[in-house]
């Protein structure tokens, strides 16, 4: 099967409206939010129109298809990543902003002798790319206990500066938290030289993979690291469901984070013990619909291939990368060339503010984000306080990176009147 | 074309040839306001003689709409006394508020009654009250510095 | 318009559904979850198939869609508890359980000189008819913090005792959190005394409405309490979205709890500050699909009117009762009449186990739930380590409680065999 | 009526007529094992004779699956060694992980055979387990304790 984004296309509903007055949806804003597939859709709304039921709790038949739906979905996530201890490292969050706050939490709850004990004097290591979820939690972290915050520079080609990863990863260090893929610069992050290195000291390596899991294949064992943490809405999937894996031996150490029902293996009115690794981690009753609809995601992912629409989106983006090179006062925040980049493609125009490119884009069905994009101390580091971001994905073609630039030179016509 | 009436000629003039911008080296205060969602930042002074406004100066970066604004706000408001410019600031929130059905009162808003057009675009709302906020704020603190509050 | 649960069931797509081998499905587990009618399941749908976008980012027209539809859900609900403060007192979370949870770790980041600062010297009240969700984060917030944790006790009758009110609720209480409607007992809470109470000494009083907000009709002012908590999968709803309400002077002094994308103000590598409520307690892309579902859900239940709901279950609560007490050895675990008390009926049967009873159910289509019910230390207190229950909802009727009964007298006659 | 095939007369018996109930006074391990999702509860003495199971008695409250399971177990296991009680655990797990789909061996598990209809219901497979995790638990714990390293 040859990779045709036609073809795809035909599979999301939402590509049969039109906007701005019957204009074609050229959707470009996939680093906000991907579109849903018709099976997606309809995975979340059979589950209500089929089995609904509370899982794990009931005595009854549909509460049992629901606890045999909920649980399958968690062994298409394991699958999916190649978590090394299979489904039951899978642990089903709201969202990837719960699933990295979960962690902080979590190890701020961890008593004195525990793995994940932080305090005074233990360092915390993030990067200057950080999205706001995968910088602020450990912020608070450290103020909470004292522990520093150190991180890795971003170089004026749009790559980590790892030139000093012993001085920013050193002795003392417990959490080395990194996104894979930079939700503004495209920016691949290579990650062995911080892996061998953190382990090296004894650190735990998380990965914010919310960019890179929509986008290729990952292999957790190939990757090394020791959690991982993306979400749903981004692949495809429903709204309001994240995942968060971690490898088995550290999440039954780790201590839980939200506290409630069908966490527990026994309470007292004054005392509480965890059940094991997931439940452990999932208080109440979970989302899932929203679990459900993100295996269905996975399963039309794994369908296509995640090496080919990685492979598509690369072309993709050198396509567009031309395209963009050719344009008068136009500045790429990012790597220029496909190497080690995902199809995020950040830019400014000379003279107009990206706020009112993105208004005239809209105006001509193309959909993008502008402003900081959730990582403001990146645009600080940059001197670029705002850019216009357009990302793309599976559903995307040419016309679309076409469309696009035709617009930006638009925007140049019409704000250059005066 | 619909985006004509959110980038309206005198919008985009006041963009290209801002009013007031460079701040003054004395005031009675200073004001920073962002725009969270997109970072836009306005920095505002303002002198305030008893209750006159009698400088409104500002530096600042951000889209045509929020920079345009604050730029004729400071065209308007300058020499007027604190109460007149509350009047102001008051009619031009509820035209902002509007969604496109109010047109604005020109007797009171002057040209900065193109801003009816903007009220379409709940999107850049936000954009166009941010020097407007800041000197709500500004005119407070003013206030109370010149009581020896501060 | 008279009130028709066979009118309503029309409704619920499940309801064509057949279990067991072309059993009617008889579903009494309303008190782990509903079923969704069509319409809640179609406006999430529709919010995928037409508006789809992450709210409050994007400069498109489907981000503004988006976030219509997702700030209207946001005044339904406000509308719906009567909130004092409009919609902008509503945080959206992913259920009860996370709202609590919330609301324990703000508290828990409160600075000293914070009103909601908790230490060594200070009291927080539960009853001992809490759901774990409901117990264990002030568990946890008291062992966090050194302060105590104490708690009104359970009649012989199924209701507080509160004859002890004064030496529960001390001077020196700061929270007092206790549950609106008993998810075992079926008992409605007085409110009135320990509002009144916790007021005079300086205490919020957090109210779990999981089990009430979607079987009557609620008015925040009138009931007086400071923060309130439930689930829209409880009330027709979608899974995955919760709700916390709370005064919007305290929700400004409160401290966030998840930190990450849109909750901030400015953000540097090493600080941030707050965006206004709401947005402070909602970090990252929310569940916006389901938020949009609760709404359509919230909308379902105004249509009908929440006075008729919950006059309708309360005469089938009755109906039930009576029936219930003609059946021998059949041991009502919770109040005996309909006196301030809702659709959950619990009971025990002498000599049959409650799974066992579940599981004969279950073979005759009708679905509740045994054991502990996830509040366990009520069922150490009542000496019962397991129950049977069923709880009623507005499509339930009298063949179903007829179902049931004869269900239960099948099974003494199944097991009474031997 | 497929209900037969979970409550099937042995299991039945065993539930109303429970096997070395009643605990030990003394004992080589006590565990105590709980159903976490419905609060069922079995307390297992076991009493190790070097690599003889001597005795092996209970107490708890639950379901019929989960009370005739356990008096079966301690039926089976008492007498025997244990490396003969790890064959037969092996093989009830196997039996309760197999959906129905296994008939289990009659020369290991003799009557515990019937669990075969069990594993049918998902929803009681850990009812069926209860005991025999608390044995496993136990078996550890006892040898533990007899090398002294209590
Ligand atoms: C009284 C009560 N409180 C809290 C909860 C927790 O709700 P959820 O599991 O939806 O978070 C429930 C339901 O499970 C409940 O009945
Ligand atoms: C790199 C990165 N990390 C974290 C997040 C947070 O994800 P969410 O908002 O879905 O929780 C995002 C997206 O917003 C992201 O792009």
């Amino acid at each position: 099967m040859s990779f045709s984004a036609a073809q795809i296309r035909k599979d999301f509903p939402i590509f049969e409206r039109t906007v701005c007055e019957g204009k074609r949806l050229v959707y470009l804003d996939n680093g906000a939010t991907s579109q849903k597939p018709l099976s997606v859709i309809e995975s979340e709304s059979d589950f209500y129109r089929l089995h609904n039921a509370a899982v794990h709790r009931g005595a009854h038949q549909l509460a049992e298809e629901a606890t045999d739906a909920y649980e399958g979905a968690r062994e298409i996530v394991a699958a999916f990543l190649g978590a090394p201890g299979g489904a039951d490292e899978i642990i089903f969050t709201k969202s990837a902003t719960e699933s990295l706050n979960l962690l902080a939490y979590a190890m701020g709850n961890a008593p004195v002798g525990n793995r994940f004990a932080v305090g005074a004097g233990d360092r915390i290591v993030v990067t200057e790319m950080e999205h706001h979820a995968n910088l602020i939690p450990w912020q608070q972290l450290t103020a909470r206990t004292g522990a520093e915050l150190a991180w890795f520079k971003v170089t004026a080609e749009s790559r980590l500066d790892l030139s000093t990863i012993n001085d920013v990863i050193t002795a003392n260090t417990k959490i080395v938290s990194v996104t894979h893929q930079s939700n503004v610069l495209g920016t691949i992050n290579p990650l062995a030289a911080i892996v061998a290195r953190a382990h090296e000291v004894g650190a735990v390596v998380i990965l914010d993979a919310c960019q890179s899991v929509p986008h290729m294949s990952i292999d957790i064992k190939a990757l090394g690291v020791d959690f991982l943490a993306f979400s749903g809405h981004k692949a495809l999937g429903p709204t309001g469901i994240g995942v968060l894996w971690g490898h088995m031996d550290l999440l039954n150490e780790l201590p839980p984070f939200l506290f409630g029902g069908s966490m527990i293996e026994n309470v007292t009115m004054t005392t509480a013990t965890w059940a094991p690794v997931p439940q452990k981690f999932e208080a109440g009753v979970p989302n899932m619909a929203q679990a459900v609809g993100l295996g269905a995601a996975l399963n039309y992912l794994t369908n296509l291939g995640m090496d080919n629409v990685h492979a598509y989106e690369v072309a993709l983006t050198g396509y567009l990368l031309e395209k963009m090179h050719a344009v008068p006062d136009l500045r790429i925040v990012g790597p220029a060339n496909t190497q080690s980049r995902g199809g995020t493609l950040s830019f400014t125009i000379k003279g107009i503010h990206p706020h009112d490119i993105g208004q005239y884009l809209d105006s001509q069905g193309v959909a993008v984000r502008t402003g900081h994009h959730c990582a403001w101390p990146l645009a600080r580091a940059l001197s670029i306080p705002a850019s216009t971001r357009a990302s793309l994905y599976l559903y995307n073609d040419e016309s679309d990176c076409d469309a696009l630039v035709d617009a930006i030179l638009g925007a140049q016509k019409y704000f250059g009147r005066f | 074309m619909e985006l004509d009436s959110l980038y309206q000629e005198v919008i985009l003039d006041h963009y290209k040839h801002p009013q007031h911008k460079g701040l003054s080296p004395t005031f009675s205060a200073q004001v920073t306001h962002v725009n969270t969602s997109c970072g836009d930042e306005i920095i505002l002074n303002i002198n305030l003689d008893n209750e006159l406004i009698s400088e409104l100066t500002w530096e600042g970066q951000g889209c045509s709409i929020s920079q345009a604004s604050v730029s004729m706000m400071t065209d308007l408001l300058t020499g007027k006394t604190l109460k007149q410019a509350a009047v102001i600031v008051k009619s031009f929130s509820e035209l902002m508020a509007s969604k496109g059905t109010s047109a604005g009162d020109p007797l009171v808003l002057e040209d900065a009654v193109v801003f009816a057009g903007v009220s379409k675009f709940p999107g850049r709302v936000k954009c166009s009250l941010l020097g407007w906020m800041a000197f709500k704020d500004a005119a407070i603190q003013a206030q109370a510095n010149n009581r020896g509050e501060r």
